[in-house]
């Protein structure tokens, strides 16, 4: 259409008054309760991760530092595993496992998904085209069962299971991208740096990075939280982490089989992964809703 | 710059441009849509071409061409003789300092994460026309000329208001010093109050230039404040052009006394009730035979018009038209001809 | 004062989004009357609020905006006072409403048909069959071919000139006192806009329904407008018959509006080259922008210290003439 | 309409050839010699018994050959056999898959029966307390990791409460899988169910309808619904295949006898003919209930399926 309506004939926009847009920007995270919540429970976590060793009480592979399967207590806050070994210490550095996978799988799906869902984008054409007619496919098949294939022929161990889960997560990310970076190649910003000589290379790093990045960090940050529990999942199934690492869902595993006896075996893990992956997922939404006020206001 | 009539800035030449329709594997094979048919024109140095048409009419699409954003099925453009289709990459960053663009929407021309004097310098940079503090100083001026604050440079698109981004706009098209630019739509997604600012800008900054410019526009009441001639176009086709009061005044072909009909005129005092009106809508472009494109909508039209294209024709001196009946086409009523 | 033959009479309608410190007003006391049978056009630009008059009437505000004050009276009833009840009985069927975007106003997964009748059978408790024949003779009334299969078809089906020509057939449905077009041949080609503008001067003629048209288009003003309204940020500014308007506007706004605009009829008659358009000098505010004063003094030629602290308000300059400014009406 | 149908039919079909060829390409994923790590279980196979299973597979034939080699026996219904205990795998497969049929289409019925009824509630109660509520519980639905909700659920209702039994083969035993299967898309489902609503709800032609005068039950119900359901309609497909990717999961943590946990001893005991197979069959299952449901999709769709 030729015939543009002037712009905002509608409503007035007293929501997009812009005196000072990183003081707006900031005082809209201090007010996103999924962003705080979300945010605050990642930096959480990282911090575990890193002072693991100071934080434990134990060391988290020291067979018989209890009674076997003793119940939570003054000593053993969460109580022991069937070896004997302190849960809280293996719960606190199972937190290095698992942002160690997440951040692995997504850089692999990250990586592959970007250069794919880009590439498609911006040639465009019959190759851009059947790359994503490709891409769409296999996105039809959960990660799940890509990941299960992938390690079943690769031979069970953590390595590659969280390169068969970064893999399975390449459609996603392919996806993603794709519609994002096209969604932006298709306005009139990128045409008219062309005219006035922008080359490729600088329409792509120049004007289309800064655009696409942030909703890129909504992407990863989602991301993460699917790739922590798959590889959970895939560890819960034997096909990822072996004894005696102190991963969540291989903890989980081996938990189960005193579940009758031992409920604490599998609740301190569970929590862990449970509270992991909402926090990643409060922290994609939260940003999504920074990025995005208009769906922001629809969507509360 | 010879005695005589000048070179032509901008020629056209039989300029086409198809877009195959999209074959499935079980659908039909379909024409392919003729979006630009057969244009050609030419824009004198320092002169403004109006383009008029309604939405759908290929007019955006001829922009892109002459813009080089997509290469056309046949035809060409020539810029200094030059034909810019056959441009060497290497002769591509030399043409774009010779024809520049402003783009209809400033909401959505900006990168809105670039600020204001990095836009304006851009153009500068890739160019390598000025570094460092010249290259801020020449922000500066630029800024000046379309008259946005030194000030304001700092600031992103969107604290900006629409005709100050336009202003940025335009500032950035100028800043290689082009001799053409080319304008689609460039006041249309302005508040009416705005528009007169930016017309005025640039009529002063091609008076004071000599800028050659093709603007663009479905609102024929713009392109005639800035044109001096105006070509009109249905369907892909020029199918009128000429000095623009005289079109405007007694048009030849009757689409573009119809499409002038239609325009309301802002003033009460010349509503015509009893005027004729445009019948139907703009069909497809897929659906063209080699016929008058207009005829399906055409009051005038005869058996003749539906078997036989009707070739442009030179009319009144310095006037060109595409029907075989322009000389019959009637004025246009009174208090509109004024 | 309200006259006898009163359709409408809104009496300083303010309308406020937000709330807490982004409070924002967007419409200061709008007052303006219509009545039977006249057109009365809502002139402004961006941000002026005349879209939100028009939701204001119909009860349609986003959930965002409230009536802080005012009344609109439809004969005798106050539209914001009515029961919930009464507004929907009152929507569609006293007034009703042709929308700008003829592309996303209709439902994309119902019958044209179907949009048509539902109306009639809800307020005048039409049976299917007689509503199916009411809606053919719409159909046939907003001059559409085929009206049988318009019927069945769904509105991807029809050009952009067709669905809004059965947006006002479907705000015909039930005879309304006034229809309120807001926007009605914006989103349209020129040749559409024409062909509607004639469709809906036709309609008043024939059937007496007074419109509420709300544009920013002059040229769709003159064409159509017994009387015109011009707005600017919230506060209406003037009013006046649509030949005086155009001919002796008061306001400088409405004057510097006049100017700015390309008139087609004047550049061809002209004799000289190029005649110069009036520049209205900087942009329209945003309703963020607070003053009380009036909102045009940072662009007007004529203002004084006194038009930056106090809004001035509408005074009558004779019977059918009135403007909002301290230096032509004090 | 048909020509949609065809064409959705024709890209399955592209889906199905691009699906095997993977699925028999994976074979050369495994490290070393797949014959010798298939033939591993056995002690020490002869060079013959290697060359023969070699020749069985078609690994012998050139890369490109293999393919054909692998549809040609697929086409006759040769999925291959199990290594261990030397059955067709087609057979083991079609053994498992009603369990695993009856598991899937539980976890969706109470997936779409539940999530899309609460969607619409939370749109409708917009910004409510139980609409923040339902949203909270929304995000924990699609953050709790199935396998532990599992075992939380049954510690809770078998262990402790003694409701329901811990495995079996009946009704009654089913409730906790299919409820451990179905939360975390009835959560995904429900926060579609509620966008899409949310998002029909601005749209210019609900407010031509309340324009129009119509009472917000005939707004909502013969305006908004439709069009929301189209846009949840979309990505049940997906969701489909997701929920059977879980049920692989969900179905080791209640010993499920389904395909997935078939899938899983044949993980363990490496028996690559059964991975393939039950990688090709999943496939297969959810490309055929893409099709049925883009064909859904259509048919709610005039403008697809009106031209």
């Amino acid at each position: 259409m030729s015939v543009v309506v002037p712009a905002a004939q509608s409503l007035p926009a007293p929501l997009t008054r812009m005196a000072s847009p990183r003081r707006l920007l900031l005082r809209r995270m201090l007010r996103s309760r999924s962003f705080l919540i979300g945010g605050g429970i990642v930096v959480f976590v990282a911090l575990v991760a890193i002072f693991a060793p100071g934080l434990a009480p134990f060391d988290p592979d020291r067979i018989g530092a209890g009674k076997r399967l003793a119940a939570p207590g003054a000593k053993f806050l969460l109580g022991t595993d069937e070896f004997g070994r302190d849960i809280l210490s293996r719960v606190i550095f199972g937190a290095r496992y698992t942002l160690y996978i997440g951040l692995v799988a997504v850089g692999i799906g990250l990586l592959c998904g970007v250069v794919i869902g880009a590439t498609a984008a911006y040639a465009g054409g019959w190759f851009g085209g059947l790359l994503m007619r490709t891409i769409d496919l296999l996105y039809t098949f959960p990660d799940v069962l890509i990941a299960l294939g992938l390690v079943a022929f690769l031979g069970p161990n953590l390595t590659n299971a969280m390169i068969a889960v970064g893999i399975s997560a390449i459609p996603y990310y392919a996806r993603v991208t794709y519609g994002v970076v096209l969604s932006e190649r298709q306005k009139p910003y990128v045409d008219a740096a062309q005219v006035v000589g922008a080359g490729h290379l600088r329409v792509v790093v120049r004007h289309l990075m800064p655009n696409v990045l942030p909703p890129m960090i909504v992407v990863a940050s989602l991301g993460f939280s699917a790739a922590v529990l798959s590889a959970a999942a895939l560890s819960f199934l034997g096909l990822g982490a072996q004894p005696p690492t102190p991963e969540w869902g291989l903890m989980l595993s081996t938990g189960r089989n005193y579940i009758t006896r031992d409920p604490w075996l599998v609740i301190g893990p569970g929590v862990a992964i449970f509270i992991t992956v909402m926090a990643f997922n409060l922290f994609g939404d939260g940003v999504r809703d920074l990025l995005d006020p208009r769906q922001r206001q629809r969507t509360q | 710059m010879s005695a005589g009539t000048p070179r032509p800035a901008l020629i056209l030449d039989g300029l086409r441009k198809e877009f195959p329709h999209r074959r499935s594997l079980f659908g039909k094979a379909e024409a392919p849509v003729r979006a630009v048919d057969d244009v050609s024109f030419f824009v004198q140095p320092g002169e403004t071409l109006g383009l008029v048409g309604e939405s759908g009419c290929g007019k955006s699409t001829l922009a892109r061409l002459i813009m080089r954003m997509m290469a056309p099925t046949s035809g060409s453009v020539l810029v200094d003789g030059q034909r810019v289709d056959t441009l060497l990459p290497s002769e591509v960053l030399a043409y774009r300092r010779k024809v520049q663009m402003i783009f209809q929407d400033p909401y959505a021309s900006l990168n809105p994460r670039i600020r204001a004097g990095d836009l304006i310098a851009e153009p500068l940079l890739i160019h390598g026309l000025a570094k460092g503090a010249a290259r801020a100083a020449r922000v500066r001026e630029l800024a000046d000329q379309v008259g946005l604050a030194a000030s304001s440079l700092t600031r992103f698109p969107h604290e900006f208001s629409g005709g100050q981004r336009q202003r940025i706009a335009i500032a950035r098209a100028l800043a290689v010093s082009p001799r053409i630019v080319v304008a689609d739509e460039p006041v249309s997604a302005l508040d009416v109050s705005v528009r007169a600012q930016v017309l005025n800008l640039m009529a002063d900054l091609q008076a004071e230039r000599g800028l050659s410019y093709l603007f663009i526009s479905h609102d024929i009441g713009t392109v005639a404040y800035l044109s001096q001639r105006v070509a009109v176009m249905y369907l892909g086709a020029i199918v009128e052009i000429g000095p623009a009061r005289d079109v405007l005044r007694r048009p030849r072909h009757p689409y573009t006394r119809l499409l002038l009909e239609a325009v309301p005129v802002a003033h009460p005092r010349l509503k015509s009730r009893r005027r004729e009106v445009l019948r139907g809508e703009v069909p497809s472009a897929a659906n063209i035979r080699d016929a008058c494109r207009f005829a399906p909508r055409c009051p005038m039209a005869t058996e003749r018009c539906h078997i036989e294209v009707p070739q442009p024709r030179t009319l009144d001196g310095d006037r060109l038209v595409a029907c075989h009946f322009a000389e019959d086409t009637p004025d246009l009523p009174k208090g509109l001809a004024a | 004062m309200p006259v006898a033959t009163d359709l409408l009479d809104i009496q300083d309608l303010t309308v406020t989004f937000g709330g807490g410190s982004s409070r924002v007003t967007a419409l200061h006391g709008v007052s303006f009357d219509l009545r039977k049978g006249e057109t009365l056009a809502l002139v402004g630009e961006s941000g002026s609020g005349k879209s939100l008059t028009a939701l204001s009437i119909m009860g349609l505000l986003p959930p965002e905006g409230h009536v802080a004050g005012g009344r609109v009276m439809l004969g005798s009833e106050d539209l914001l006072t009515q029961s919930r009840r009464d507004l929907v009985r009152t929507r569609g069927s006293r007034v009703s409403m042709v929308f700008q975007e003829p592309m996303t106003s209709l439902n994309p997964v119902l019958t044209v048909g179907r949009q048509l009748t539902e109306g009639l059978e809800f307020h005048r408790g039409a049976t299917r069959a007689a509503a199916k024949a009411r809606a053919l003779d719409l159909l046939k009334l907003v001059g559409l071919t085929q009206p049988e299969r318009r019927m069945r078809q769904y509105p991807h089906q029809l050009s952009g000139g067709m669905r809004q020509r059965v947006m006002i057939a479907m705000a015909l449905a039930c005879e309304p006192d006034l229809i309120i077009a807001d926007e009605p041949t914006t989103a349209l080609d020129v040749s559409i806009q024409a062909q509607i503008i004639d469709l809906m001067l036709d309609i008043k003629e024939r059937l007496g329904t007074a419109i509420l048209l709300i544009t920013h288009d002059l040229g769709v003003v003159a064409e159509m407008a017994d009387r015109i309204a011009v707005l600017y940020a919230g506060h209406v500014i003037e009013i006046a018959e649509s030949l005086t308007l155009f001919d002796t506007p008061r306001h400088p706004y409405t004057e510097g509006l006049l100017a700015a605009v390309p008139r087609l009829d004047v550049l061809v008659a002209g004799t000289t080259a190029r005649v110069r358009l009036a520049e209205l000098p900087g942009s329209v505010p945003s309703p963020a922008d607070r003053t009380n004063g009036c909102p045009f003094t940072p662009r007007c030629p004529i203002a004084t210290a006194r038009c930056a602290a106090e809004m001035p308000p509408m005074t009558p300059l004779d019977a059918a003439h009135s403007v909002a400014c301290w230096e032509r009406a004090p | 309409m048909t020509r949609f149908i065809l064409r959705r039919l024709f890209t399955a079909l592209i889906t199905l050839i691009i699906s095997s060829f993977l699925v028999c390409m994976l074979i050369h994923l495994i490290p070393g010699d797949p014959v010798a790590m298939m033939m591993a279980q056995n002690s020490s196979p002869t060079p013959e018994q290697l060359a023969a299973m070699r020749h069985m597979l078609g690994l012998d034939l050139p890369l490109w050959q293999q393919y054909f080699h692998y549809v040609g026996r697929l086409l006759t219904g040769d999925m291959g056999r199990s290594i261990f205990g030397s059955e067709p795998v087609g057979k083991l497969l079609l053994e498992r898959l009603p369990n695993t049929f009856a598991l899937a289409f539980a976890g969706l019925a109470i997936a779409i029966g539940f999530g899309m009824p609460l969607g619409f509630f939370a749109a409708y109660k917009k910004g409510s307390w139980a609409d923040s509520a339902l949203m909270a519980f929304a995000v924990a639905g699609v953050s709790v990791p199935n396998f532990w909700l599992g075992l939380m659920l049954v510690l809770l209702f078998s262990m402790t409460l003694g409701w329901l039994p811990v495995a079996g083969e009946d009704w009654r035993s089913m409730i906790l899988p299919a409820v451990t299967l179905g939360v975390t898309y009835m959560a995904i489902i429900a926060r579609m169910t509620r966008s899409a609503m949310i998002e029909v709800f601005s749209e210019d032609f609900i407010r031509t309808a309340r324009a129009k005068g119509l009472p917000e039950s005939i707004v909502m119900f013969r305006h908004a619904l439709r069009p929301a359901m189209i846009s949840v309609v979309t990505i049940i497909g997906v969701v489909f295949g997701y929920l059977m990717g879980g049920a692989v999961v969900v179905e080791n943590v209640f010993s499920w006898n389904g395909l997935g946990r078939l899938a899983i001893q044949a993980i363990n005991y490496r028996d690559y003919p059964l991975i393939q197979g039950f990688i090709l069959l999943f496939a297969t299952i959810i490309v055929v209930m893409s099709v049925l449901l883009d064909i859904a999709y259509a048919w709610l769709d005039p403008r697809i399926s009106v031209q």
